[in-house]
């Protein structure tokens, strides 16, 4: 027995890098999907089944606009007027959060910026009643869901009238009313939670399904893996999103794994498959009513990995140019989402620029008007906040002698 | 009245409340088919149910984050951690997710589910089927701390945990599952005969924050919970001192008034537990009861605890107080 | 909004069962491989080329005891008689052990009954300074190293010779001289853990690589998925395996995943994955070496499901009979690997039956003089044991002084 | 001598350890090519390399994991977790393993990891960026526990962090990264022209287990770590009263007679975290003083302490212990 080890023919570990840099031209060369490629399976299909699907990429809407491919659920056009309102309301409503952010009015913000479709195509497509299990990312829920954008700005001020009392950091939206679970922030817990609440629903009978996302990064996480093998043994109704936006602040995903992609992942979990266009809101759209359908029947979960670009900066703290080019998002293939479909409406003919311009500008002045009213509440800037004593409550269901006695301590 | 061990009177306070309220559910590794490896659900699976009491994946983290899902979704989850020593991977799950939705949801959301774990030392364990981590959960708001001692307050305490709409970790001495244990490893006893091990069969409550003062004395209190409580009531005895013994029941939030009175009557306090002295639960309670009871001390608060070491396997009598430490500090509060 | 939910049409989550319980008749017809079925690969290929390796399963030993197929590894008479003594040993050991544990001598044992092959195979390929980073399980390459049985039964009695000093629950080794690290109880825990140690002997431009070994049970750990996450980015040169024995204590791996097998899980981390007979000595021996020579030449990692079955008891302090048909082992039809090994040397003319009994009666007599030498430096039952002060010591590289104090108070 | 920020004092110390030992690495989430999101590892990767100084996958466990087989091959890693919040998901590495693997293995195998992680509050982050978790590591025998306050004990404690051979958890408080904190959010102070900014450019130690007396006096023992020295310190002016003020420095082992004399002299004591209450590390070291000052205390030991809830977002400076409670405290502690 002996210490001595002879030196290494090979290389150290690798180190991955991103593909580009500030200063880097960006190219996404793997692209090459049509909405062409994939068939449409039997909501009882197993996960060898979705092989291809996994591997590829589920599109609907095409380069030249219109919709195509067996994927294309063909809905109403009322439905994809709303969604195309819904996505603009989202993207106003976070610039104008983000101004009052950068005036100190909200102490931090994130944007779904280039990723509007994501968490509303997949809400419309599921039921009222569904379950929807969010991170920061997918605040675009709560419009589908009808929630008052003058509650969502009070609670990312923190103000009085903030429904979670300023407990938390921005963005951090809560809204049972609407089956919207609270955000967190520690990333990944979510998503076997979300499980243990698809569960529960089958296990009282109700017809309810749970929706839940995390992001490329976070998919490093052990949650990410509970997630999968806890739905992959019990199989109740429950959609898995992985959403690779290729980011995790300054991390690329070439650093969150190793692998060909994410979707792949369920597959040896068992778990049908899928990689979605996350631009494409009738691609999300498709897939998710698929899901729904199949999780409702009794089938089981579904993975998704929702295919994007952040297109702006992580947070209201990041700064994306320290990391990568400036305004490479406007590179990549998938586009962005409400042009998308905006093109896709136009081409259709129930749609024009003007239209548009005024739905727009309908949208600015109603998220004016509700910031006019949320910041009349208080903003963090100038107050009022909620009181002192919401910290002492709701820690128990009921205070106990020592929360109690540190209340009256602070007297307030 | 049915003479129980704990093992018993535990699985008895689960049928129970399956029995009661069908939003009870159990599962945890090995809890389904087999009855978990120290038999608490031995026979439930078969009475109430695949869906209602089985297995999960070996993997603590997830069934903390499934329990929390299913609480959020109208359900009371009773989670069984084969181990207190393997909750560690479930630690993020509960300190961070589990105890702080109800505050930071501003009240919506909600999860009432409870952890049941067999912890502390003497069945020859080593470093990971050994350790008390309760202090560990008493620093986290939001979350309380329970630790039972007999079959009595075995079923007593899980029935209360259970129906708590806040989350609960549940501790269980695993070395008192069937017998009460005096401190003398060649001396085991069982349950038969014990006062503790008679328990009513059907609906049993024992209040959660609630202390449960096992003897009365005049000139100190000894505060302990779990094993600790029988090894004290030998070490009273040994002592010759006359001694409250105050078996603490829940740690958080722990019970003020009967121990304040208590140290306030006798001017001294023995503080003890298995779990290393450092930052264990016995500071929180030494340093609280000092703040309150100063002027009527008589002698400095002591803690017989386990050592500021890991948890050995051949000498773990030496590691876990023994009879005549714990009568030794006991003694000790006596001079001054 | 409301907050009616309708009901559901399906059932309640599903809850999988064991594939037979005590009483009825074990049956495995998923077993229909043969050594013929894969062919061997080279050690640059990526994780696409090892799919049907993945889902198949690599056999050297065929139905009639001969090696075939392309991964028979072709290795001399000699390593594999001492394959077979050291499996022998092992198993002997065991037994002797199993009564020690029954006489109070000590505290608990684990055997590696029916599994003998795994660790002793896969270490005899690696070379003599890789590390091993064991599970319980796998004990066995200790015999490989060269332990001294003495030292290996005073750590399990925790007596005063052993090594760690009686901190440990028996089977529980560590053994650095042989390059073998410490066991330790929480499940999982060493799978990334191993992924740092390969990083660190890569760092160091060693040509040293890394093996690790979890049960079916414990891949449902975040652990495993970090090792694999780890391993997919930074490629360092390290075995993964995944001991699939079908169960974890009394649960069936039908409840530690719903995918079709382990072996698959590393794929979409990019990581070679395969499968292999873990009773067949030389398949074992043969892929291990491969992914030896893969890592050693800096084309990183490799994943691999070791496919048996728990031939005893989870434990000492376990009861199977509870749980599953009594014998079922005896159905496997991977056999036991001491029988497949010695009658392959037996059908290849280089053993027989005398010389077989012979080594046996042999390994009994030194097992017997070795356990009469270490119970004779104190067993659990009557003492010595380490002197309690070896509770304090090695917490630190210094005792501090509360530490100290603590000591002094004990007064041992 | 050099001013320093907090951070640059960090990155000093990192950059100096990485010059002179070829097995220091460093690692953890946007640590790599960006430089860390408070920017305490910038420029390092380009200074020493992409094996040396790296992004890892987010997840804490995994990073935790790699570091402890890094360091049982021979390497000396310096882990980041992002935030101390986000610290959990790696609690069961961290107490079950890298704690515990020099004694389980009898001192075959040891793994010197530390771990960087920014703590406290002040900043807005709410429930999940402003948590003090030093109270959760403080309870595991085989951590060392370290807390810097100022950029020269910031570069000095982290250099004999990472030197030393046993695992250290070490916190930053990033509201000090810019600067000294006094309590009040609406003036906000740099680093600039405060004499702990002063910072030796190579090679600099401060030893662990030794404390930091900020301020001498003689009527009170006030003992504080990371941002709450700087508060201390106002609070102390605030309240009039003479005061020994202790910046622990280390927490485990902590300086048993920096401590214990210097209260044998106030006769008085009050202990200031961020963290809860309950199970504070306060309450350890009031459990601790009390047990070895009792007769010299001339009035109860007080904790000023975070409140044993979640951390709030908008009403922070209500949690925060204020000069005013600290003051008040202090000033509670005279009359008796
Ligand atoms: C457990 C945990 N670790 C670290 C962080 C800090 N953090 C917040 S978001 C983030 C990146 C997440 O990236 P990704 O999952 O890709 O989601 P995206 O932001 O791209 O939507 C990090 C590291 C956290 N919130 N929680
Ligand atoms: C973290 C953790 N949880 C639970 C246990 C208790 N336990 C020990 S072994 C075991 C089963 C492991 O099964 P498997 O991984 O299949 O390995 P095998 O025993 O079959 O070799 C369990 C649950 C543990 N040791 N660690
Ligand atoms: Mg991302
Ligand atoms: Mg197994």
């Amino acid at each position: 027995m002996t210490d001595e080890v002879p030196l290494a023919a090979a290389k150290p570990f690798r180190v991955p890098t991103a593909p580009c840099r500030p200063g880097d031209e960006p190219s996404f060369p793997e692209w090459k999907w049509t909405p062409e490629d994939l068939p449409i399976l039997p909501i009882d299909c197993n996960s060898e089944e979705t092989h291809e699907h996994a591997y590829g990429l589920i599109r609907v809407l095409g380069n030249d606009d219109l919709a195509k491919g067996e994927w294309n659920p063909k809905i109403d056009q009322d439905t994809i007027k709303l969604g195309l309102e819904y996505m603009l309301r989202l993207r106003i409503f976070d610039d104008r959060m983000m101004k009052l952010q950068r005036t100190g009015k909200l102490s931090f913000y994130m944007r779904s910026f280039g990723e509007e479709a994501i968490a509303i195509a997949q809400t419309m497509a599921l039921e009222q009643h569904d379950w929807v299990f969010p991170s920061y990312r997918q605040p675009g829920a709560q419009f589908v869901r009808g929630r008052d954008m003058v509650s969502m700005m009070n609670h990312c001020i923190g103000n009085e009238m903030d429904n979670v009392k300023g407990r938390q950091m921005p963005v951090h939206y809560t809204w049972k009313e609407g089956h919207f679970i609270s955000i967190s922030s520690p990333v990944g817990t979510q998503f076997n939670q979300a499980v243990g609440v698809a569960m529960a629903s089958a296990y009282k009978g109700e017809d309810q399904i749970t929706i839940t996302w995390l992001g490329d990064g976070t998919s490093a996480q052990g949650d990410y893996h509970y997630g999968l093998n806890f739905a992959s043994v019990y199989k109740p109704p429950i959609i898995l999103c992985v959403v690779n936006n290729q980011f995790a602040i300054s991390t690329h995903a070439n650093l969150a794994t190793g692998g060909p992609n994410f979707a792949s992942r369920g597959l040896p979990y068992g778990i049908p498959s899928f990689r979605v266009d996350g631009n494409d809101f009738l691609a999300l759209y498709s897939i998710t009513k698929w899901a729904r359908d199949r999780a409702s029947a009794g089938h089981g979960p579904t993975h998704i990995e929702v295919y994007t670009y952040r297109a702006g900066a992580h947070s209201s703290s990041d700064d994306p140019s320290r990391y990568r080019p400036k305004n490479d998002h406007l590179s990549w293939p998938g586009g962005d989402p409400i042009d998308r479909l905006k093109n896709h409406m136009i081409a259709c003919g129930f749609w024009t620029e003007e239209e548009h311009e005024a739905l727009v500008e309908r949208i600015d002045q109603e998220v004016v008007a509700a910031y006019k009213e949320a910041t009349s509440y208080g903003d963090l800037a100038n107050g009022p906040y909620p009181p002192a004593s919401t910290i002492f409550t709701e820690v128990y269901e009921t205070v106990p002698w020592h929360v109690q006695e540190q209340r009256e301590e602070l007297g307030k | 009245m049915v003479e129980m061990n704990m093992i018993e009177a535990l699985r008895s306070a689960l049928d129970d409340l399956m029995q009661r309220d069908p939003n009870v559910l159990t599962f945890g590794e090995d809890v389904g088919y087999f009855g978990g490896v120290f038999r608490i659900t031995d026979g439930l699976q078969e009475k109430h149910g695949a869906h209602r009491v089985f297995d999960t994946p070996l993997a603590e983290g997830g069934i903390a984050s499934m329990a929390m899902g299913m609480g959020l979704n109208g359900l009371r989850p009773v989670a069984e951690i084969q181990f207190a020593d393997y909750i560690f991977p479930a630690y993020d799950q509960i300190v961070n997710e589990i105890a702080k939705v109800r505050h930071r949801s501003g009240g919506e959301f909600t999860t009432p589910v409870t952890f049941r774990t067999p912890a502390g030392g003497g069945i020859r364990g080593g470093h990971h089927h050994s350790q008390s981590p309760e202090a560990q959960f008493t620093h986290t708001p939001g979350l309380k701390v329970v630790y039972c001692s007999t079959p009595l307050n075995a079923k007593g305490l899980l029935t209360s945990s259970v129906e708590c709409n806040d989350p609960v970790i549940f501790f269980e001495p695993k070395r008192c599952y069937n017998g009460p244990f005096y401190g003398d490893p060649h001396k085991l006893s069982t349950w038969k005969g014990h006062p503790d091990a008679d328990v009513p069969e059907g609906e049993f409550r024992i209040p959660l924050e609630q202390a449960n003062v096992v003897m009365e004395g005049t000139d100190c209190t000894v505060i302990a919970w779990g094993t600790m409580v029988h090894i004290c009531q030998q070490a009273i005895n040994d002592s010759g001192v006359s001694c409250d013994l105050i078996d603490l029941q829940t740690l958080v939030p722990w019970d003020r008034d009967t121990v304040v009175s208590s140290v306030k009557k006798t001017g001294r306090c023995v503080i003890v537990h298995e779990a290393p002295k450092t930052s264990g639960f016995g500071a929180e309670m030494s340093a609280s009861i000092q703040e309150r009871c100063f002027y009527h001390l008589e002698s400095p608060i002591t803690r017989v605890t386990g050592w500021d070491t890991p948890f050995p396997h051949t000498t773990e009598w030496d590691y876990i107080p023994s009879t005549e430490r714990i009568s030794k500090a006991i003694r000790g509060t006596q001079v001054d």
